[in-house]
């Protein structure tokens, strides 16, 4: 067989169900039918049922076949993955919802997530697969859902959307850096020099990596290599994602930073970056009780106080970051206060002030 | 592949517990079958008692004629789990939407129990899929089958990041363009850049059929098509009114809430001053039959967003407020454009930096007249609040 | 007589009209009693009118005793002057407004400027006073008032307070940076090298003034000097301020920048700075028709279309830059786009867009 | 003086035209007794004819003990224009509030006409009575009539600039604190700071009695005071009405433009959030008799304001988000501040670096550090958004 290259993904018309094919760019309007489930109504009438169920995004062959099994048998054999990375089933048959549901939830995979609901955390590779990881993703996402379980599966009610994210590094793969709540894993230790450095890499490149110039070449025992001004590191990493031999890590000092006020979509508000709310919790595997304890206060934070459909960092312009801080309970320092690029920008440049 | 060498995983099997889906499960699962699978609960337990990662930089691997689509993996720990001593993944584009036959995954799921650890990520947070874990040995085979399943590899380095985009016309009455048409579009036309890196630094580009941005595209592509429409917001004043009479306080929950308070209620009659609407989409989704965005549908393209690495996190801005994207002359349009914005960007941008940081350092109105764009007011937040000008003409004359 | 030295200004109660001293801190609320005056009241019941007059805060030693004439007949001898440098002459008897005014409006001083209103323009010295001008500045006010001069004595009505100023280089003396409109002189040449440079200036020091690394050390004639990177020069003159040898005047390319937008005030949204309208306007003594007519032109639209007590930045936001850029009929250039620090966040950086 | 030589002035002619009342008048009128006044016309109109001033960069000139005060000025047409050869401001410290009786006014004109052009500015930018052009023999007899009848320089170079305040408590409803003694007494307390540069810029305070900030604080000043309350806003339930009454739509024009939309109005009765209130003023400037200030009044302290050479303009921003300022801990902690922020950027500053400059550059955080004080929420727009903290604790270690 002659080996073929840019073929592309499959067309995706292929993997539309008939319902949607017949109705594509005809919806005209939504509902939600019970947690976890919403229908869409066609111009033409038709309607199309969805019932999402959270996943763990890191799935085992066997699952996914699960997931083929259901869809078969409820849903003609089609089905979706979310931005979110939700599964979702789509079905014409109302009837089959109540049973698929069952099913699912048989299977522990709850259902939930729409509308107004904590949905599933976005999140990345942590020491499953990479070598950048200051704390791990799965471990945390997970603690941080089973936690929260109820507002995702709607037991518990919420005023609306609220996104929760998490990066095991500064490189923030995801949204984290525009999340409602971000969980950012740190490192807070300046790169160790390996002694072969110079072998690995090249040191110019090595010293052009650092935003804040803390490396500056240096000979030890007459060999070239780099030092590191420990003062003027701030732990972002790039020289380690540049060379290798620069590594990081640190089973004591890295963890995890907490974030908070993001958001993408542009109702009402424009979107806006996620701002720390807690520098630094410590690793603290399998469960990151000292996480989990601080996105459950945040959230109750919001869901006691947010209007309808007011997303966290809404909220928190309202009321003002100083209740925030002390309704979280979270001590306000120096470490709050940037002093990056825009920092200038942060500062608050108006009379306009919460007093206390 | 027979079943690996099982380790005692207590602090992972913690994780088994709870009403969430159990990613230890997963792997669990897959160790059934696959000796890597296992292996990696082994490292991973490692990991969760040392409080740190086993992972070493990964060197380059790949399919032959591709740049990109695999990440490579080693371990640290390579002699106490050889069966991950090289753990690589795969990067797979996935079908625009995210929407699967069973027969497609299932395909998908045989070539992965075959020739790798049996997990994946369903999907990555680029938007492919991710095959999770396999050696060099494997790549060719995975990658032929893939290739008669009718897949295709995704991006990675420094190339065409593979597009995503949201449900759009597929599963949503809000889309304004079809985000799915164009991501495929797109993602075809742009093979030999996603799968052979030759820019700077990657570029990824994703599709929201409307403002609400479904997949972050703001925030996470160097190029963001965002769906929005032109004229008046579709309105439905019966619709409206069963809302009030159901207990909504449309002047308090909506109209005061209108980013630009283009809004009236006068307690029986809403009444929109279009012009000054900026399409947020927040009436509309808080109305869902009542309101709609309008006729005169089609998107907006920004440009530049990424994440903090290193100059700090940057949104995308736009770049074209509004173009139609279903006639030929505005897909074309679009396609000029990005050859026009790699052309610059590789000629002159440094070594990783994203188009967005180069647009910047190069002044963004410089960047605007390389790319050949004209300058519009739509395009900022605010003019300049600087006297800084490089005046041109002084310079010329 | 001994040198006295350090006594500081006088204290400010010897100064204050007896209706003051006794009501000090003890004022109820004001009124508008006719364009140009207001009362306020004392929780006393007291009453003090207060009557503003234009001023062109030049003023001739002459011109200062006919205000204390004034004073004298009708505010027992007290009067005062306001931050944007109108006079305000205090007094507790109604009965004296009207012959009050219509003796400052005899003399040339028109009354107004109160509530809703365009008050005075705050401005510098310019070619009467200072080195630095790339235009004058007393011209430029005296026409633009004359042009205006119905918005300020109440004839024309307008929708609240807009706050002119005018800085006759880019040092900004004043709130120019914070004004709904602002003229700006701006030089747009190079600062040119003068031979003696080496003798009046520390060459580091003039390299080191440069934000934008346009000056290097260089020799000339084998004489030390520096040398400017034109295409990096953004005519700042801070050069120039440093060393006066680095002139940058010049009389066909300097001229006039048009800013708009900008508030200080913390009412409604918070103090925001001035931004581009018009890049350049000729100097075009004695009237500077054209910076005459782009003003009014703004000041139309606002009038127009601001909503009751709306800032013109305020408006703005609302109805969109492409809007206010059409309705004033300016071209919008490369020129608006920021590239300096922060211009990253002056982008549009959100899907929210005024659609044509 | 004798009446100066006369210049035919066209172009200087057309600006006594118009309502606006004229500075060629003034300066005609002061040319009738100054050559001075005559001879700037005869300059001024060729600028006027040339498009380009005629003054150089000034000396150094000023009165004995004094750094500061007068700003020296040349004309480089002195062979012309000898009259104004030589043209130096003097600035002297206005009363408090810009308040003056006929009589002090008057001693002053005298003082002026006897010793310069006859010509001031009331007032300068910063606050300041400018004396505009004299010689530098005049200088001394200038300063001593001035002090005789009691009045003193002003500021100028790198010292504290002669501070300023709107009029306050003495004519104002709103002031939460007294801005005219405030100002008086920081004057007197830092005379040797005014009259002596010595700093590595100039440092300029003013003071606002409330957030409508009517002497521009928080763009103008490197210390910033403006009077606020903290506790509720003060309602009078009949005003409103009367209000409401009167034509005046609270719903649209009050309640849903306030930055916080923490009001209410159910038609009747307006109700405040007063814990989400930021206190900007705007529903109290609307309706002045109805609402009011709270009555646990005081200040706040913001730092750091300035024009935009050469990194950009600043606004000041929260140093002290309420401090009472009428008793006498609250003024000393507010004098120590001072002292101690002078310090620490005396030490560090570089020159020519205004101190809100100076703060950025060295971290804000590590800014409040130096002079003691506690990082507050209040002082932030938002905290961090970006990622890059200079953990301390992992550094010690
Ligand atoms: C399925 C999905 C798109 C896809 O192609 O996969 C989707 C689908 C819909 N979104 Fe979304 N959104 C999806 C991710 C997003 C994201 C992206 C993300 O979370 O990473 C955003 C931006 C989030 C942010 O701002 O940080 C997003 C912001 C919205 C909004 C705006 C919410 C707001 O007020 O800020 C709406 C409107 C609403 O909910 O009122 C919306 C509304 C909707 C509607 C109601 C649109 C429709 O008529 O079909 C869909 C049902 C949503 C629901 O869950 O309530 N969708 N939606 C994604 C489901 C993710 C999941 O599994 O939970
Ligand atoms: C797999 C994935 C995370 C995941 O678990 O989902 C991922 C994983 C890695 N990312 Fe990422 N990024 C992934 C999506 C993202 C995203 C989100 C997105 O694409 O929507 C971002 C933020 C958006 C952006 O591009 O800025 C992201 C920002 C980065 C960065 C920072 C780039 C920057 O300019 O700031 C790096 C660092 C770098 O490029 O050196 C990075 C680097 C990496 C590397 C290659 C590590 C490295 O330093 O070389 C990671 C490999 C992990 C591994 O071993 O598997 N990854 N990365 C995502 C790709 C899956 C997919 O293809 O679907
Ligand atoms: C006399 C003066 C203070 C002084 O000590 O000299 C003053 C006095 C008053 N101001 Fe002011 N303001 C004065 C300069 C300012 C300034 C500074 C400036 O213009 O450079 C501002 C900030 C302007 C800005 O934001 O750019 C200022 C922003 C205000 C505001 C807020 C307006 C807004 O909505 O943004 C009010 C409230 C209002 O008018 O509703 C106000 C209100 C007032 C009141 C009504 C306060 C009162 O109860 O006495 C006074 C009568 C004002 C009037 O003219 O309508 N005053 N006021 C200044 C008169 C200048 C002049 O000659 O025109
Ligand atoms: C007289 C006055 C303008 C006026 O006509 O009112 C003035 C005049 C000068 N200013 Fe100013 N400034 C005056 C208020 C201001 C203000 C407004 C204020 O103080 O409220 C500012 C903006 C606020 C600030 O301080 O940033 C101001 C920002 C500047 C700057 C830019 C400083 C900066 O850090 O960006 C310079 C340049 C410099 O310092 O080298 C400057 C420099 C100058 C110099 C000394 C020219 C120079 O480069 O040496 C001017 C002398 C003119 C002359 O020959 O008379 N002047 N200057 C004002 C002082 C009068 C007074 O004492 O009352
Ligand atoms: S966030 Fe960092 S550690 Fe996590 S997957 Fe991305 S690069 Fe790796
Ligand atoms: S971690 Fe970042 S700041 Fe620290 S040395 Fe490396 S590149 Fe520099
Ligand atoms: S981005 Fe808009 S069109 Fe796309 S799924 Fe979300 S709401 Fe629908
Ligand atoms: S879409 Fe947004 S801006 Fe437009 S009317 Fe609705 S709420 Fe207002
Ligand atoms: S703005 Fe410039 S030219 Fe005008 S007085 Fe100030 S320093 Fe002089
Ligand atoms: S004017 Fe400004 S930018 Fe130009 S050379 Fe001088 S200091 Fe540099
Ligand atoms: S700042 Fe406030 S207190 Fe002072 S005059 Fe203006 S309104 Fe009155
Ligand atoms: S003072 Fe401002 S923030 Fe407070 S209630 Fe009034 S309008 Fe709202």
């Amino acid at each position: 067989m002659e080996r073929r290259t840019d073929i592309g993904p499959p067309h995706y018309t292929k993997f539309l169900p008939p319902v949607i094919q017949k109705n594509y760019g005809k919806w005209k309007y939504h509902e939600g039918v019970r947690p976890g489930v919403m229908v869409h109504v066609a111009e033409s009438g038709d309607k199309l049922y969805t019932i999402r169920a959270a996943s763990p995004r890191l799935l085992s062959v066997q699952k996914i076949r699960q997931y083929c099994d259901l869809a078969d048998k409820y849903c003609d054999g089609y089905l979706r993955f979310t931005s979110r990375n939700n599964v979702e089933f789509l079905t014409t048959k109302e009837e089959n919802i109540e049973p698929l549901i069952a099913e699912l939830e048989a299977m522990g995979h709850p259902v939930g997530g729409v509308g107004r609901a904590i949905s599933n955390i976005v999140h990345t590779q942590g020491w499953i697969h990479c070598h950048s990881a200051a704390t791990d993703a799965s471990g945390i996402v997970k603690s941080v859902m089973d936690d929260l379980i109820d507002y995702f599966t709607g037991k518990k009610e919420v005023p609306g959307k609220l996104r929760i994210a998490l990066a095991c590094c500064l490189n923030m793969c995801g949204a984290v850096h525009c999340s409602d709540i971000a969980i950012l894993g740190i490192h807070r230790r300046p790169p160790k020099v390996m002694p072969n450095l110079a072998q690995m890499c090249e040191i110019p490149n090595v010293v052009a990596a650092c935003p804040t110039a803390a490396i500056r070449p240096a000979k030890v025992d007459g060999k070239d290599t780099v030092e590191i001004i420990e003062e003027q590191c701030m732990y972002c990493a790039n020289c380690f994602s540049v060379c290798p031999a620069l590594p990081m890590a640190d089973a004591e000092l890295d963890g995890v930073s907490i974030w908070v006020g993001g958001k993408v979509s542009n109702a009402r508000s424009q979107p806006m970056f996620s701002k720390l709310a807690v520098p630094y919790l410590p690793n603290n595997p399998p469960r990151w009780p000292e996480v989990g304890q601080t996105v459950r206060k945040i959230v109750e934070i919001w869901v006691e106080h947010a209007e309808p459909d007011e997303r966290l960092g809404e909220m928190i312009q309202r009321m003002g970051w100083p209740r925030f801080f002390r309704l979280a309970g979270i001590q306000f320092s120096k470490e709050h206060i940037d002093d990056y690029r825009y920092a200038a920008l942060s500062l608050k440049r108006t009379a306009q002030v919460h007093q206390a | 592949m027979a079943e690996g060498k099982k380790y005692v995983t207590p602090k992972l099997d913690e994780l088994e517990k709870g009403p969430w889906p159990s990613f230890v499960k997963e792997i669990k699962a897959a160790a059934q079958k696959s000796p890597m699978a296992a292996a990696l609960l082994g490292q991973l337990e490692q990991s969760y008692d040392e409080k740190i990662g086993h992972w070493k930089h990964g060197g380059i691997v790949g399919v032959v004629g591709y740049g990109g689509g695999v990440i490579g993996r080693y371990s640290d720990l390579g002699d106490k789990y050889p069966e991950v001593a090289h753990f690589h993944t795969i990067r797979i584009n996935q079908p625009a939407g995210w929407f699967y036959t069973t027969e497609a995954l299932r395909g998908l799921c045989d070539i992965w129990e075959e020739h790798g650890s049996g997990l994946t990520n369903m999907h990555g947070s680029t938007g492919d899929i991710i095959f999770l874990g396999t050696t060099t040995d494997q790549l060719e085979k995975v990658f032929s089958k893939l290739t008669a399943l009718g897949f295709d590899l995704g991006g990675s380095g420094s190339d065409v990041r593979t597009p995503s985009c949201c449900n759009g016309m597929a599963r949503c009455e809000w889309a304004c363009y079809d985000t799915m048409k164009v991501c495929y579009n797109l993602t075809m036309a742009f093979q030999d850049e996603i799968h052979r890196p030759a820019f700077p630094y990657k570029f990824k580009m994703k599709m929201a059929g409307c403002p609400n941005d479904c997949v972050a595209a703001i925030a996470r592509a160097d190029l963001s098509i965002i769906g929005t429409w032109k004229d008046e917001i579709q309105q439905d004043d019966e619709m409206i009114k069963k809302f009030a009479d159901e207990g909504l306080d449309i002047q308090r929950q909506i109209v005061s809430r209108c980013p630009t308070r283009c809004m009236d209620w006068d307690g029986k009659k809403l009444t929109i001053n279009n012009e000054n609407c900026v399409k947020c989409m927040f009436c509309i989704n808080s109305m869902p039959r009542a309101l709609a965005p309008g006729k005169e549908r089609g998107a907006m393209v920004l440009l530049g967003a990424k994440a903090p690495i290193v100059q700090g996190a940057q949104l995308s801005s736009v770049l074209i407020p509004f173009i139609d994207l279903e006639d030929e002359e505005s897909w074309n349009d679009l396609k000029q454009l990005l050859e026009n914005i790699w052309e610059v960007w590789c000629e002159e941008g440094k070594n990783r930096e994203r188009v967005g940081e180069f647009a910047l350092r190069v002044g963004f109105g410089n960047f605007l007249e390389a790319i050949g764009l004209e300058p519009r007011p739509e395009m900022v937040a605010y003019p300049r609040d600087n006297p800084y000008v490089f005046y041109q003409t002084a310079k010329k004359e």
